[in-house]
């Protein structure tokens, strides 16, 4: 069931950790779930020559992204034993120590759930059409590529 | 025909707009708008240039009256 | 600094989710962070000769546990760039749902939190003297053991 | 002499106390005090039950005055 339903994984802004909390004890009723993996990006105030970064401002082909999503989550979900995955990206500004990324996979054993949890964020990383504004303290900017 | 065109991030900002409508001609292929594309706008780093046809990743197709070609820059999620 | 300071990692009971939020909000003012990785255990109910789990009593030789948590921060810390790490773990009745086992490490960079958190978990559950009582719907019990 | 023994879990269970407070000869081992506390008490499973002599896992240490030893069952944090 879980895994049919569409899911929204976009969010305006930065993730609160309060979300995170929240995702986690909405769990608390699933008692065959053993083990849950989190990965959390957070922006980085790199220096680049000599420019400090002090958000990114995050935007996306956001149909298509939708729709790759969906095909990592059914991957996922055909790869591996998991109970539910969970998937938050930011669009717009995130400052330096907010959060862009949250991605959240239960399993009932613990290796599952964290190889889950990798290949989501392994996926993301290459698949997922993001694109990352860096913005330096100057107002400056130039444009993130993902290594 | 009319090809409904995107430009994200890096692209957009290089070609001054988000999107536009091409009038092309029958039979053109998604890597031959891709090189006319790069070449008008004077694209950088054309290598790293992906082209999603109607949201599938492939420059290899030919195009089709009223197709979405999404001009995408290096992904930079997570 | 992080790595000295002598931490507490047990605590009584469940660990709630307002706790792991406010350790995430504890990091965003550290803007060399770009990745996060948490592991959470939480109490399954197993299903044994038709008797349901509905609670782990733990309890631990907490001089030596506290001990051996603090070698194996040193280890992680000298095998891994990692900015901070965090862990807790219940002791005494933990429901099924709950949490019993938080695991939190951050770096500049993903493959190093991500290793890091799995590190740890696996040292936690190897080395760690810390003892689990099943408690089934019944109120009999069996110990558990780390597979 | 006196050596200050711990019991934990399920060996805690079984011995009916968690801890106490043996009176040994000089010169004991801790595999020797395994083994008579492992007949005393009729521990199930001798070879999981691992040693602590003063929180460090040995078993091949010969007992002084005042050592603490702890019995301990398998572990199952996490």
């Amino acid at each position: 069931m879980d895994k049919k339903k569409p899911k929204k994984v976009f969010m305006q802004g930065a993730i609160p950790p309060e979300k995170i909390a929240k995702s986690i004890a909405n769990h608390q009723s699933k008692t065959n779930i053993g083990a849950h993996s989190i990965f959390l990006g957070q922006v980085r105030a790199d220096e680049i020559d000599c420019k400090t970064v002090s958000a990114i401002d995050y935007s996306a082909y956001e149909e298509m992204a939708e729709q790759v999503f969906h095909e990592i989550r059914e991957d996922a979900f055909s790869k591996f034993d998991i109970t539910c995955a969970h998937i938050y990206h930011s669009l717009g500004e995130v400052k330096t120590g907010e959060l862009c990324l949250f991605v959240f996979t239960s399993s009932a054993h613990r290796k599952i759930a964290i190889e889950a949890c990798n290949y989501f964020v392994e996926e993301i990383k290459a698949k997922v059409p993001i694109f990352g504004k860096e913005i330096f303290e100057d107002q400056t900017h130039q444009w993130k590529v993902n290594k | 025909m009319k090809i409904n065109i995107k430009y994200f991030g890096m692209i957009a900002e290089t070609a001054g707009k988000n999107e536009e409508i091409l009038e092309v001609d029958e039979g053109i292929f998604a890597r031959e708008l891709k090189a006319r594309q790069i070449k008008t706008y004077q694209i950088a780093d054309p290598e790293s240039v992906q082209l999603a046809v109607n949201q599938n990743l492939n420059t290899e197709v030919e195009l089709k009256e009223g197709d979405e070609v999404a001009f995408l820059p290096p992904f930079a999620g997570g």
